[in-house]
């Protein structure tokens, strides 16, 4: 492999030491390229999300379909919250905004984050790790109770809800750090390999 | 009255929602249907006005911060932003010029800064990740071995990482995540429901 | 001389650190990966479903975690254009499109006919309503692709309206909205089998949902990938970082251990001390 | 009713009577429910007690979540934390370092501080509180309050509120400087992180108690009551499928899958 003679290539290159270079100090090269990263993020969302507009709402209202009006006006509702005076009827749209989202996680999370949970720890006493896993869903949900003190049975059961919460984090620790190294062996086999050619 | 038909429509919303998904009525999937279709238009005029904010506090800092660099920055920041937008807004997201933008610039960006994670937990990891309990004891136990079983290296060490790693997972996390999953389900219908009901302190807006 | 190494400079950390990436890297050993039982669970589950069947991949990541679940990403694209399956792509975090158009191209697909065999139908904005709004009518919700080609009559959606009619969903995420609203909005109400492609940090925090069978497969990271190249017998970029991740791990271990023992034999001495100076007075 | 959601929906109406119920509860005035002891919060005094020995300042960060959005009541659950620090400072008369990352934050967090001070009668001591906006971009923020802490030197260091990959940052270099530190957040996946790292830390949904039982907030503690009942009941679910289970009767997982 040779170096590569690709604009994007090289740019994401420079953009990825100024931003590695942090880590061993702030410096002005670090400030520029995080905000031409953030700057283009932001752009992007706006891009992507006029494309939203445009294909679900000002493309049927041009053909015609007038029910669309309704969410565009909520949308512009939105930008209310730029001028002092009408400020307070953005919380329109941000209400409904907020309603729906809350009205569709209650619905769905009884199901799936309650009661399927539950029901899968119907499981019977014949093996270690089956009670391992109903003893440590009970004595974790004991820990979270906060207007019992823990004392006595309930106390012994938060405490080992504790030890269980303490081996997840533990995997949730290394698997965090599985995670960032896998992303930083993506950035140098991106400099080392896309960039500079030297690897294999 | 603003505040009353805040709250109205905010209940509404919810309330179809979660009408809809438990009784089989034709009226209520047509409007669960209708109210979906128009969240997802309000949905991405939101999306811009996350940028808005982001161009106001910049606007700010490039005109009256005293610090140099702030003003550099926000100055770099607003151009990208606007050359990003005017070139996908006119050529579109899946143009040349703007494919060189987004591998050049936001994807490696993005990808960097958290990748950068790694030195941070790397220098925590020597100087303040200290087993000073059996907490933290049995954090480390199972982190290590999390760790091991993620990497070929685990094997050689010790056939048996594999394996055990699988476990810990599999049981004791799955056993204590659920029981933190069933709790903060419990957390967030709470929080869904004073919301809807307008009894919330963190209130709309 | 502990002491010393108490204070050690940050950045020599991070440089050692370094090295530990850049070594293995430029030589790898090669160090073969075990093929884990949730890969081949997943690996099972896809080579299970018959050719022309449609999946919906659902790109709903940061470029932040594409580095991780490119590779993996990339290996069950291989998997399932080689079984002749369609893939129906569309993402709810405004830089998936973009990122699935990479993967596309950098996979098996790209032989393949657009918009019979596989179609990526861009963004849509608003989370887990959008996600519900999709599944109740696709092309409803996505009228134009991410090329701004109308939908309708792409052959991929013939008697292709809502998800029941889809075999699975992959989604390939980085966090929220993904798969808990997957799985809530779409898994268990319309019962459509959810799997996932996920980053490393998130698969200890999903394992409820593997094991009560609300998630039916799950590929961890790069690791998984390599695992999966393995399975389909096209190694790739998976199976080149291994020898590195191995050696940052132990690095990383082996400043925890440091660490702690730098620690341990300080606080001893300065207790020694204390103790001593208590007998003097 | 849709088949397979009856057992939900029953669930779901149970709940919602349950909350509402328990949240009337407390507003009529039964105000006697108590939170149970939370280590990390009892460990506060003793943190601030030894700055006061040492005369070194108290440093706290209210998180990185905004006021508004998904992570808002993190923040203000730091908010409700900080006021209860302010008055220990005031009280005996510690510097107070406040780091911020987001602007609309700020005006709160100075506010609730004046008022803190005010209560404590310790007004004139408010110009001993720094409360400074770092940078609103998350790295950012990181490097400059890491940077407080290390010219500062406080001998306590409070992180109460949202944080994210950011955090070994500042708890890291709060160790440098061998501060007593604790730690607070309900971002689920930074909890290991904090825990390995800080002297104590609350964990999850104890955030959310601790803002409660120190604010006596009607709302507040309704909601922790509400759910604790929610709780007892999904433990109840738990133990009676499982013996019934081990009886070998399929009831409950009928009586679930309804």
């Amino acid at each position: 492999m040779t170096m590569s003679n690709d604009l994007s290539v090289w740019i994401a290159a420079l953009v990825t030491i100024g931003l590695i270079s942090f880590v061993f100090k702030e410096n002005l090269y670090y400030r520029i390229v995080e905000s031409l990263y953030v700057g283009v993020s932001a752009g992007h969302a706006i891009v992507l999300g006029w494309g939203n507009i445009r294909n679900l709402a000002v493309r049927p209202l041009g053909e015609g379909n007038l029910a669309v009006i309704i969410p565009i006006a909520l949308g512009l509702m939105l930008f209310t919250r730029y001028f002092q005076k009408w400020s307070r009827v953005s919380r329109i749209p941000m209400g409904f905004l907020m309603g729906l989202g809350a009205g569709l996680s209650m619905r769905g999370l009884v199901g799936s984050q309650i009661v399927n949970q539950i029901k899968a720890c119907y499981l019977p006493l014949n093996s270690m790790n089956n009670i391992l896993i109903i003893a440590g869903t009970f004595a974790v949900l004991s820990y979270f109770f906060f207007t019992v003190e823990h004392q006595g049975f309930v106390g012994k059961s938060a405490q080992i809800g504790r030890y269980f919460m303490m081996l997840c984090f533990g995997a949730a620790y290394g698997s965090t750090v599985t995670g960032r190294i896998s992303l930083f062996v993506g950035r140098l086999q991106f400099l080392l390999g896309d960039w500079l050619g030297i690897l294999q | 009255m603003l505040r009353t038909a805040t709250l109205v429509i905010t209940f509404l919303a919810g309330f179809i929602m979660i009408a809809a998904f438990f009784f089989d009525v034709g009226f209520l999937s047509v409007a669960e249907a209708q109210i979906q279709d128009w969240g997802v238009i309000v949905a991405a005029f939101a999306l811009a006005m996350a940028s808005i904010n982001l161009i106001q506090v910049n606007v700010n800092k490039a005109v009256s911060s005293e610090n140099v660099t702030d003003k550099i920055c926000s100055f770099v920041l607003l151009a990208s932003l606007a050359g990003m937008s005017i070139i996908g807004l006119t050529k579109g997201p899946t143009s040349d010029t703007y494919n060189v933008l987004f591998d050049g610039i936001m994807a490696p960006g993005q990808s960097t800064v958290w990748a950068l994670g790694v030195f941070y937990i790397a220098s925590a990891a020597y100087r303040a990740f200290r087993v000073k309990n059996a907490d933290a004891g049995l954090l480390l136990f199972s982190a290590a071995f999390v760790m091991l079983g993620a990497v070929p290296v685990g094997e050689v060490i010790w056939s048996g990482v594999p394996a055990v790693s699988q476990w810990i997972v599999d049981v004791p996390n799955m056993a204590g995540m659920r029981g933190m999953l069933i709790g903060a389900g419990i957390g967030a219908f709470s929080g869904g429901l004073r919301l809807l009901l307008g009894i919330d302190r963190t209130e709309v807006g | 001389m502990l002491s010393k190494l108490g204070r050690i400079d940050s950045r020599v950390l991070y440089f050692i650190l370094l090295l530990s990436f850049i070594i293995p890297l430029l030589r790898p050993l090669g160090l073969p990966m075990v093929i884990s039982d949730e890969v081949q669970k997943t690996y099972d589950l896809i080579e299970s479903l018959p050719s022309g069947s449609r999946v919906v991949v659902s790109f709903d990541l940061s470029p932040g975690g594409y580095d991780e679940l490119a590779p993996a990403t990339v290996a069950v694209f291989n998997h399932m254009a080689m079984k002749g399956i369609r893939m129906v792509g569309m993402s709810f975090w405004d830089a998936g499109p973009s990122l699935l158009d990479r993967s596309l191209a950098g996979s098996l697909y790209a032989d393949k006919e657009y918009g019979t065999d596989y179609v990526n139908l861009g963004f849509l904005a608003g989370g887990e309503n959008a996600m519900s709004a999709v599944a109740r009518d696709i092309t409803g919700a996505f009228p134009r692709d991410f090329y701004d080609r109308p939908t309708a009559n792409m052959p991929i959606f013939d008697g292709l309206q809502a998800f029941k009619d889809v075999e699975l969903v992959i989604v390939v995420a980085t966090g929220n909205p993904g798969v808990p609203e997957w799985i809530r909005q779409v898994g268990d109400p319309m019962d459509v089998p959810i799997a996932t492609i996920v980053i490393a940090g998130l698969v200890a925090d999903y394992a409820p949902y593997m094991q009560s069978r609300q998630l039916i497969g799950m590929i961890p990271g790069l690791r998984g990938a390599a695992g999966y190249e393995a399975l389909i017998d096209m190694l790739g970029r998976g199976t080149a970082g291994l020898d590195a991740q191995s050696a940052a791990h132990l690095m990383i271990l082996f400043f925890v251990l440091i660490g702690n023992i730098v620690y341990f034999v300080e606080r001893k001495r300065e207790k020694d001390e204390a103790d001593e100076e208590g007998a003097a007075s | 009713m849709i088949q397979g959601r009856l057992f939900t929906f029953w669930l779901f109406v149970i709940m919602s009577v349950v909350m509402l119920y328990a949240g009337s509860y407390v507003k009529k005035g039964n105000k006697t429910i108590k939170i149970r002891r939370l280590t990390p919060l009892e460990a506060i005094p003793e943190a601030i007690g030894r700055a006061t020995e040492a005369g070194r300042p108290v440093h706290f960060s209210p998180g990185l979540a905004a006021i508004t959005g998904q992570d808002a009541p993190q923040t203000l659950a730091g908010i409700s934390l900080l006021r209860y620090v302010a008055k220990l400072t005031a009280k005996y008369d510690v510097r107070l370092i406040v780091t911020i990352r987001r602007p609309e934050v700020l005006p709160l967090a100075q506010e609730t501080i004046r008022q803190s001070y005010l209560e404590e009668g310790k007004y004139d001591s408010f110009a001993n509180v720094s409360v400074q906006f770092l940078s609103d971009q998350q790295f950012a923020y990181a490097a400059a309050a890491s940077g407080v802490i290390m010219r500062e030197k406080p001998a306590a260091s409070f992180l109460f509120g949202a944080f994210w990959a950011e955090n070994l940052m500042l708890a890291e270099v709060g160790t440098q400087v061998d501060a007593f530190q604790i730690s607070g957040t309900a971002s689920i996946g930074q909890v290991p992180f904090f825990v390995t790292t800080t002297d104590y830390c609350l964990i999850g949904e104890e955030l959310y108690a601790a803002a409660a039982s120190l604010t006596a907030d009607e709302v507040f503690l309704g909601a922790i009551l509400g759910q604790d009942i929610c709780k007892a009941i999904m433990v109840a679910l738990l133990v009676a499928g499982v013996i019934a289970t081990a009886f070998g009767s399929d009831l409950f997982i009928k009586l679930l899958s309804l």
